[in-house]
């Protein structure tokens, strides 16, 4: 494998400025792999947590971005729970998946489309309504066959009363304000990360 | 290195006393302790002789064996002696002055030791016998030297100790300059070898012809001696084992101990001027003699017989170098000696220790390894 | 020879082994009655003569004991004791005396219970040896 | 040299506690040592195994000069020492006065069993309904309420747990001896006499004082009853009707004043006889009540009655100085989220309780077993950092000693269970940072059965069915890994003892966040407020052998503060002014025998007995004594005095005999006290026992053969040698000289300072060039130290007490210096080095030139970009297989001060485990946080260096990364190399000293866990990173605790032979040398004409290995001459 090459300042090679804030996040990790063996997606990650925070704190954006363990994170927060120096690893797998969605990383379109639509969903109704959601997410996925892709999963949900059909009565709560306001407190400065841990 | 010893009409004694004069010259040796007659009478001693003209006296190759020469080696070194010294040992005398050099009790580095082969000694009582028989203490040295070298049987004919008929050490190893005997053709001469790095420097100066190699036949009787002798320890373990092998069989091996001491005085390896059983520390209270009469019903006196020498065993068993002189110095005739030795065999083995063969390996008694013998530890 | 209570002296060692026989008592473990413990401040201090004499005295076993290897309060006199065994080992079972008369442990403050099963067991073993001396009254 | 006798109180009877009593005691200071708990030795009590010996050896901290001040015996036992008074169950309540005199408040708990009387039968213990877990075995068994605290504690006195106690009195009326006094234990130790005539007012009272408030009421009638029951028994409080018939209240209490004077009375009075009671105050009621009256007024006046009496049961004192010991606690695993599962998944355990599990005092007696099901334990897993360096636990610190216990937990272990025994130890950095830890870590950790695995662990889950427990982390790898134990150990941190916050408050010392006490910059035992000193763990979380350390500094510099106040060192008084001397009488014994029972059985083995005794001529008179270890029975056995004996064997229990009464019935029959033999008859064998009479009996043979030669000691010279003018050797001379002792300071360069004179501050950034130039000054203008620069030591010799050595100073004559001890404190350099390209490059530096190019200025930050530091190079590994300790936190040091110059610098640090022990952890966090970036490396896969001809960043370093698992190549412009620290002591000058060097070339210790500043030659010392490599601070602790133990030798005019001390009888030596060359202290030398074999008493311990070697009992050891122990071995036989 080619090395990593470090050189005294890391943002000449690499587009770490973005990343700088996650790094003052997990800078104090001493690798000791707590948040690997406590993950219960672990199996499922690309890189381990341990190795994906190493690289965070090297600077590699490009290799985390090309990850999908923040991706999978499912925030349980049991990391954050467990890790002996107290790190806020939730909060910085949350600000990683803020990155890669801001950086419309083509890799984890998917993803990303799927936490949009679902938000969006979540913006105009006011909680999820779950065909609503599927309408919106096949559609800017704009591919065909994604719809058949979940039909095995969307049956079984369906067959077991879990997706809403839209027949039901209207509850909307539009939740617009709210989301702006939660925008608004994300781009003050001094909290660019949202709630605190 | 070698040298040949030259000797006239098979005269031994005249070669010996010859080349002992030239060492004594050559080296500028100022006293050499040798066993030497007695100007008064027939009788053989170790004396430490100055003037060269008394070497003429000198008589090392005789069967006589008063004392072991080791405790007088070591009254001579045990300080600076002002002076330049040799010794003529048996290998017996030198491995106990070994033993007693370990001890601090004499220094081998101001002393130039000249050993000689040993067929083995007389008991003093059978020494005298063997003396009076003779004219001279020469004439008696001469008749014994015609045979005593051969390795045949001799053992039983010349009534050597039961020390010296179980000896397996007979030549002087430790010796700086050897002169070997066994198995010599005398009309050749006899070999003076350097075995130690002061036995080379003496032998260079002596200006001696260089001798032979080693002859086939002093191989030959050197192994016939040491099977007979093996042999012959063999089946004196045996016995005395077979005596002994109780409490009981021991105090009747010992039964007629009469708490003399001279055992001990005689040992050159009991190197204590006075023995702890001679000291304060055995001056038992008048009521502790009545204490153990009271409890056992009656104590033989003296007491502590018993006690004596299986304390001596302790001391000294690992030391013990097999001259038997211990038997030797028994006014009872109690073969001391055969038990020391059996004793000594055991425990020296014991320790993978040979008394007084190597100056460098220290007494068992002294040191420790921080693993070894946990065989001894544990219920 | 069912009746026979064998006479067994322990020499034990200040540090370790002392305290272990205290500490054996204060937790009440019951331990046989005649082993007479002698203290000495280090096993390297027990003479071979002391041995001999027990024996001599009509002991039907003898016992030293101390610290564990590395343990010695003196450094080292543990391991000096164990060669003083190693000799009297070879000594007296040559007499009669057997080896599994004289018996060196290593017993630390801590093991009372050890302690207190080490001095049963060397009663019993004792016991099926029998008498040292049975009819030796009058040597000593 | 002021003679006054100087006191210290020290606080905490752990190791540290005991270390500086002992100090202090052997610089003759009388010691107060007090300890919360019921029992002594703190931690230490419950550990049987340290390393490297894997065994305990804790005996080794007992006075080796002067040993008949105290009593030779296993410290587990207690501590017992002339000096020393111990005061269990003790607290320091309040300190008031300055530095010098201070007057402390100490608060005893009640004791309910009286130690007297206490025979340690434990009968009480069985019948006690109570169990409670035994903290003792870290709650692995039950024990009563009445206990015996620690089961070696002599005198094993039963103790009472007041929080579980129930009072439910079982235990009182089983009591053979009458020992336990429930009612001792608070309020009901309160005894309230009420005197009334009316019957209701007598219930209700009863009621209200007794039931209610818990304490013991008595009632009476009329004013003769009362006054009876006063006569018979003491109260504290009378509550005292006024008018009642026959007697009235005040002719009652004026009669009661002269029965009990101190009695506090209440008055009760209807309204109309108000005035009375005001009169009756003035014959010494305290107070009054009107009638009638509610509880509510009645309970706080009563109150107040009972707290003055405890406030007046507080023993005050004053002493000169304070040293705090009072340690640390463990983490307790089972509060805050327990993701260990501690006391829920079954078979996790605390190293604490491993510990026990392998005691002897254990559970299991020894084996190992687990818990619950008892089944042997085959497989254990330790996981490391548990309640350390984890911020969730609010432990930003490393607690030291877990890496090395958890190697001797599994060594021992492997020992206890055999060679099939597995043994994993799961860790994220093995911290093998002290003396010889390394070798002992890798030796361990090479034993097959013993392994290593770097991570942490995060879930511990039962194994179903089997008990087992299944644990679960990430390897080196990154692979998860999951396996199976029968047992998992949890090495708990250490913790601030939570008292120790409200004892600082108190005392007016500072605590950091985590509650360790604030020290003085370059001092870990100087606490804030002068006068009080701290030991052992209170400033840190650290192992024995530096709590041993910090101890015996905390003791000198207590020391000084009591000299400065002209408290002075004391010089024990000569008790043998008054002996009688009796060296030409033949010996007339009078035997004294303790009855402690009354029983036909007990009574005829007494009558045996002294038939027995009597039997002998040396014996003069039997006497049977009932219970000498009361007061009463001390009374008697005084009585027993007379000059018709010369000797006194007394036979009694073991309270009597660690007890300090001996010396003093040495004192009370005007002989020495060598002719006193106290035995211990042993209770639980019974006084006819073979074995009970065999001790007296060798008591007696002692006493006959007992030889009143009196050694007159080695005279000393009241001057010591410091070699070595660094922070240690400085500190050292400033210690001793500071006692009025005279100190020759010998430094080999042109000037004082040592290292410090290029190191340019700490990581907390204190500068250190101020604290050097006060410390020369003190020295400089210290009336008692002489320096010599320029200067060596070429020859010596002597014995502790007397050496001389020849010293060369450049240019001038050489002298000779007479002294009565030295210290070494040669120091150490940095290593040199030829690794990672250095001396090809002027890039590549080691941190010594990095500290001195930022000390000079000379670094140019402005011109880098970024900076390697390498870690360990060549070290711990062969030939220089140490840790060094300070190189780790240097690193960081330097790399946070880059830092602060320059944010954007990047530091990269490689390292292989970062040292970072105790409250240093924190600077590691720190630079973490600040993004200084680590790299692990494995001794198997070092870093790459490659110099290259890039201006921009000439050092290339290449290094495997094991998290990401990939090679990383880092561009710098400065590589600095940790090459650590190596000795400079040069044999020639150990040897002349009878020093030796260990095979790294340090200063080779007496015993590295509990004399880690001394030779095993007596006299001889060394501090400093001479022994070990360490920071100022450290290596002041050192040099002040070798000044310690050398004032113990030179306060004194002579040495003192103890009693059990190796002679010679010259007539009968042989000169054989035996005996000098098994002698393991080098106490026996050839005299100068090379005919005599001399001792020195003050450096031979009375092992007795001399008396073996010799086959003469030339050599003899007093009080074990062979007479003495053939006659033990006859009284033995003739049972």
């Amino acid at each position: 494998m080619h090395p990593h090459l470090i050189s005294g300042s890391p943002t000449t090679h690499d587009d770490s400025d973005a990343m700088a804030p996650i790094g003052n996040l997990v800078n104090a990790c001493i690798q000791c792999g707590t948040c690997t063996a406590s993950c219960p997606n672990a199996l499922e990650m690309d890189l381990t947590p341990r190795k994906m925070w190493r690289l965070v704190i090297l600077g590699r954006l490009s290799d985390v971005m090309a990850s999908r363990t923040f991706i999978l994170c499912s925030d349980c927060y049991t990391c954050t729970l467990r890790c002996p120096r107290g790190l806020p690893l939730t909060r910085a797998m949350e600000a990683l998946k803020g990155i890669a969605f801001a950086r419309r990383e083509t890799q984890h379109r998917r993803s990303r489309l799927f936490y949009e639509t679902f938000m969006q969903t979540v913006r105009r109704y006011g909680r999820i309504r779950e065909m609503a959601f599927m309408t919106r997410y096949f559609t800017a996925m704009k591919n065909p066959a994604e719809p058949f892709r979940f039909a095995p999963l969307g049956l079984k949900l369906m067959g077991k009363g879990k997706v809403e059909m839209g027949g039901g009565k209207s509850t909307e709560i539009p939740l617009a304000a709210l989301f702006e306001k939660v925008a608004a407190l994300e781009r003050t400065p001094d909290k660019p990360l949202g709630k605190g841990g | 290195m070698t040298q040949a010893i030259h000797i006239d009409n098979e005269d031994w004694l005249s070669g010996i006393r010859s080349f002992l004069a030239t060492v004594m010259d050559k080296t500028g040796i100022d006293a050499m302790l040798v066993p030497t007659r007695l100007a008064v009478k027939n009788r053989i001693m170790p004396m430490l002789v100055s003037d060269p003209a008394r070497l003429a006296q000198a008589d090392p190759l005789s069967p006589a064996f008063p004392v072991n020469g080791a405790k007088q080696l070591a009254r001579l070194t045990r300080l600076p002696a002002g002076g330049k010294l040799a010794a003529v040992l048996r290998p017996c005398e030198i491995r106990a002055f070994n033993e007693l050099v370990k001890l601090n009790q004499g220094k081998r580095d101001d002393v130039v030791i000249v050993g000689i082969d040993c067929p083995g000694a007389l008991s003093n009582t059978d020494f005298r016998a063997f003396a009076d028989r003779h004219e001279t203490i020469d004439a008696a040295t001469q008749a014994f030297c015609a045979t005593a070298f051969s390795g045949g049987p001799v053992d039983e004919a010349a009534a050597f100790t039961s020390a010296c008929r179980a000896c397996n050490h007979p030549t002087p190893d430790g010796a700086d300059i050897a002169v070997e005997l066994f198995g010599t053709d005398p009309t050749h001469g006899l070999t003076a070898r350097a075995r130690t790095e002061m036995g080379e420097a003496v032998l260079a100066g002596l200006d001696l012809p260089p001798a032979e190699a080693v002859l086939p036949q002093r191989k030959t009787a050197l192994t016939e001696t040491l099977d007979r002798r093996r042999q012959y320890r063999k089946q004196m373990f045996a016995s005395v084992a077979g005596a002994t092998d109780t409490i009981r069989g021991l105090s009747a091996y010992l039964a007629d101990c009469v708490n003399c001491y001279n055992c001990r005085a005689a040992c050159p390896v009991c190197y204590c001027t006075t023995c702890v059983f001679t000291t304060d520390t055995f001056r038992h209270e008048p009521f502790q003699y009545l204490q153990w009469a009271r409890r056992k019903g009656g104590v033989k006196m003296p007491t502590d017989t018993l006690f004596f020498h299986l304390t001596r065993m302790a001391h000294m068993s690992t030391a013990c170098v097999g001259c038997g002189q211990c038997t030797n110095a028994c006014p009872n005739d109690i073969p001391l000696s055969d038990l020391f030795s059996l004793v000594g065999h055991h425990t020296q083995e014991a320790f993978g220790y040979v008394a007084g063969l190597d100056l460098s390996q220290r007494p068992p008694m002294c040191g420790f390894e921080k693993e070894e013998y946990g065989e001894v530890v544990g219920i | 020879m069912d009746n026979f209570e064998p006479a067994i002296i322990a020499f034990v060692c200040n540090w370790c082994t002392y305290t272990a026989a205290d500490l054996a008592g204060t937790s009440r473990l019951a331990y046989p009655r005649n082993i007479r413990l002698i203290r000495v401040m280090c096993t390297g201090m027990v003479d071979p003569q002391y041995v001999i004499k027990a024996f001599l005295e009509g002991a039907d076993g003898v016992l030293i004991s101390g610290c564990h290897p590395g343990d010695c309060h003196y450094i080292n006199g543990n391991y000096k004791a164990r060669r003083r065994v190693k000799l009297l080992k070879e000594i007296l079972p040559r007499f009669g005396i057997d080896s599994r008369r004289l018996r060196l442990t290593w017993i630390g403050a801590s093991d009372g219970i050890q302690f207190a099963g080490i001095m049963n067991d060397l009663v019993a073993r004792t016991r099926e040896l029998g008498p040292m001396l049975p009819d030796l009254q009058m040597v000593i | 040299m002021d003679r006054k006798i100087g006191s210290a109180l020290v606080a905490g009877a752990g190791i540290s506690g005991i270390r500086a009593s002992i100090d202090l005691a052997q610089m003759g200071y009388r010691v107060t040592l007090i300890d919360r708990a019921p029992h002594m030795g703190g931690i230490l009590s419950q550990l049987d195994y340290q390393f490297p010996t894997d065994r305990c050896g804790m005996c080794r901290m007992l006075p080796m000069l002067d040993r008949d001040a105290g009593i030779q015996t296993c410290l587990r036992k207690g501590l017992f020492h002339e000096n020393i008074d111990v005061l269990l169950g003790t607290t320091l309540a309040a300190v008031e006065g300055e530095p010098g005199r201070f007057e402390v408040a100490l608060n005893q708990a009640p004791s309910p069993i009286d130690p007297d009387r206490c025979i340690g039968c434990g009968q009480c213990s069985d019948a006690c309904p109570v169990s409670v877990p035994d903290a003792f075995n870290a709650g692995l068994t039950p024990r009563k309420a009445v206990y015996l605290p620690v089961p070696h504690n002599i005198p094993n006195t039963y103790t009472i747990d007041p929080a579980a106690c129930t009072r439910c009195g079982a235990c009182e009326p089983v009591c053979p001896t009458s020992a336990i006094r429930l009612s001792a234990m608070g309020r009901q130790a309160f005894r309230i006499l009420v005197v009334d005539d009316e019957s209701i007012i007598r219930q209700s009272l009863d009621a209200w004082l007794g039931d209610e408030e818990g304490y013991t009421v008595e009632t009476a009638a009329s004013g003769p009853e009362a006054l009876e029951k006063l006569a018979a028994t003491p109260f504290h409080l009378m509550l005292l009707d006024i008018k009642m018939p026959g007697m009235d209240g005040v002719t009652v209490l004026e009669k009661a004043r002269i029965i009990r004077p101190s009695l506090n009375v209440l008055m009760m009075t209807a309204y109309a006889t108000v005035e009375t009671a005001v009169d009756a105050m003035k014959i010494g009621a305290m107070d009054y009540l009107i009638k009638p009256f509610e509880p509510e007024s009645l309970i706080p006046k009563v109150a107040a009655a009972y707290e003055a009496l405890q406030k007046t049961a507080y023993r005050r004192q004053t002493v000169g100085a304070i040293v705090l010991a009072t340690g640390t606690t463990c983490f307790d695993p089972s509060v805050g989220k327990n993701p260990m599962g501690y006391g829920i998944v079954p078979h996790v355990v605390t190293s604490l309780a491993f510990e026990r599990m392998l005691s002897g005092t254990g559970p299991d007696g020894g084996r190992l077993l687990r818990p619950s099901d008892k089944r042997p334990v085959k497989k254990a897993a330790w996981i490391q950092c548990v309640g350390s360096r984890d911020l969730q636990t609010g432990a930003d610190f490393c607690s030291t000693a877990c890496c090395m216990f958890a190697l001797k937990e599994a060594a021992v272990a492997r020992r206890v269970a055999g060679d099939d025994f597995q043994a994993t130890i799961i860790y994220m950095d093995l911290r093998t940072f002290g003396k010889n830890f390394e070798r002992y870590g890798q030796q361990t950790t090479s034993t097959e059965g013993i392994r290593l695995e770097r991570g942490r662990v995060h879930s511990i889950v039962p194994t179903p069915g089997s008990g087992d427990v299944t644990i679960r982390w990430t390897s080196a790898s990154g692979k998860i890994r999951e396996e199976c134990f029968d047992l998992v150990v949890l090495s708990i941190g250490q913790r601030a003892n939570p008292h120790t916050t409200a004892l600082a408050e108190g005392l007016g010392i500072d605590t950091d966040g985590f509650g360790f006490v604030k020290t003085a910059p370059f001092s870990d035992t100087r606490t804030l407020r002068g006068g009080i000193f701290a030991g052992g763990t209170l400033t840190g979380p650290t192992d024995i052998a530096e709590s041993v350390i910090r101890a015996s500094s905390a003791a000198v510099n207590a020391s000084r503060t009591i000299h400065r106040a002209g408290g002075g060192l004391a010089e024990k008084a000569d008790d043998l002014v008054s002996c009688r001397d009796v060296a030409c009488e033949p010996p007339r014994i009078l035997a004294v025998l303790c009855r402690c029972e009354n029983n036909p059985e007990y009574e005829k083995a007494l009558d045996v007995l002294s038939a027995r005794l009597q039997q002998d001529p040396a014996v003069a008179r039997v006497k049977i004594l009932d219970r000498i270890c009361t007061a009463q029975g001390w009374d008697s056995l005084k009585e027993t005095v007379s000059a018709t004996v010369n000797r006194v064997l007394v036979g009694a229990c073991r309270t009597f005999i660690y007890g300090k009464k001996t010396r003093g019935l040495a004192a009370a029959f005007g002989l020495d006290p060598v002719l006193m033999e106290a035995v211990a008859m042993d209770h639980h064998q019974g006084l006819a026992a073979p074995a009970t009479v065999a001790a007296i009996m060798a008591g007696l043979s002692r006493l006959k053969n007992v030889s009143m030669e009196k050694d007159q000691g080695i005279a000393v010279v009241n001057r010591a040698l410091v070699v070595g003018g660094g922070i240690a050797g400085m500190s050292a001379a400033l210690a001793i000289a500071d006692h009025g002792v005279d100190v020759t300071l010998v430094e080999a360069s042109d000037r004082l300072g040592g290292n410090l004179a290029w190191l340019h501050q700490t990581i907390d950034g204190t500068p250190i060039a101020p604290f050097l130039e006060d410390i020369i000054g003190q020295i400089e203008k210290h009336p008692k130290i002489e320096v010599m620069i320029n200067s060596r030591v070429v020859g010596a010799f002597g014995q502790a007490g007397h050496f001389f050595s020849t010293i060369e100073t450049a240019g001038e004559p050489t002298t000779t210096a007479e002294h009565g001890a030295v210290i070494l404190a040669t120091g150490g350099g940095e290593a040199p080095t030829d690794e990672y390209g250095y001396g090809t490059s002027e890039a590549v530096v080691t941190q010594k030139e990095l500290e001195t190019r930022i000390h000079e200025g000379r670094l140019d930050t402005d011109g880098i970009t970024a900076v390697a530091m390498i870690q360990c190079v060549g070290s711990r590994e062969e030939p220089r297989n140490y840790c060094s300790r300070v190189c780790c936190p240097t690193a960081l040091k330097q790399a946070l001060w880059l830092k602060s110059r320059k944010p954007d610098l990047q530091v990269y640090i490689l390292y292989r485990d970062m040292m970072t022990c105790g409250l240093s952890e924190a600077w590691y966090t720190e630079a973490r946080r600040q993004g200084i970036l680590f790299f692990q490396y494995r001794p198997d896969r070092k870093p790459e260096v490659r110099i290259t001809a890039d201006e921009a960043a000439p050092v290339s370093v290449r290094l495997h990364d094991p998290i990401l698992d990939a090679p990383v190549e880092i561009a710098a412009d400065l590589l600095v190399l940790a090459t650590g620290i190596q000795p400079r002591l040069p044999e020639t000058l150990a040897l002349a000293y009878g020093a030796e060097r260990d095979r790294d070339g340090f200063f080779l210790e007496a015993d590295s866990k509990w004399r880690p500043v001394e030779a095993l030659k007596a006299g001889v010392f060394g501090c400093g990173i001479v022994l070990s490599p360490r920071s100022i601070a450290e290596a002041v602790a050192t040099a002040e605790a070798a000044a310690g133990r050398a004032l113990a030798i030179l306060t004194a005019d002579r040495l003192p032979a103890a009693r059990t001390t190796a002679i010679v009888r010259h007539s009968l030596c042989t000169l054989c040398l035996r005996c000098i060359e098994t002698c393991p202290y080098d106490a026996r030398f050839l005299d100068d004409t090379g005919q005599r074999v001399l001792v020195n008493p003050a450096m031979c311990q009375g092992c007795g290995d001399c008396a073996t070697v010799c086959p003469n009992s030339a050599a003899i050891v007093e009080g074990f001459t062979h007479r003495s122990m053939f006659g033990a071995i006859e009284g033995a036989m003739a049972v």
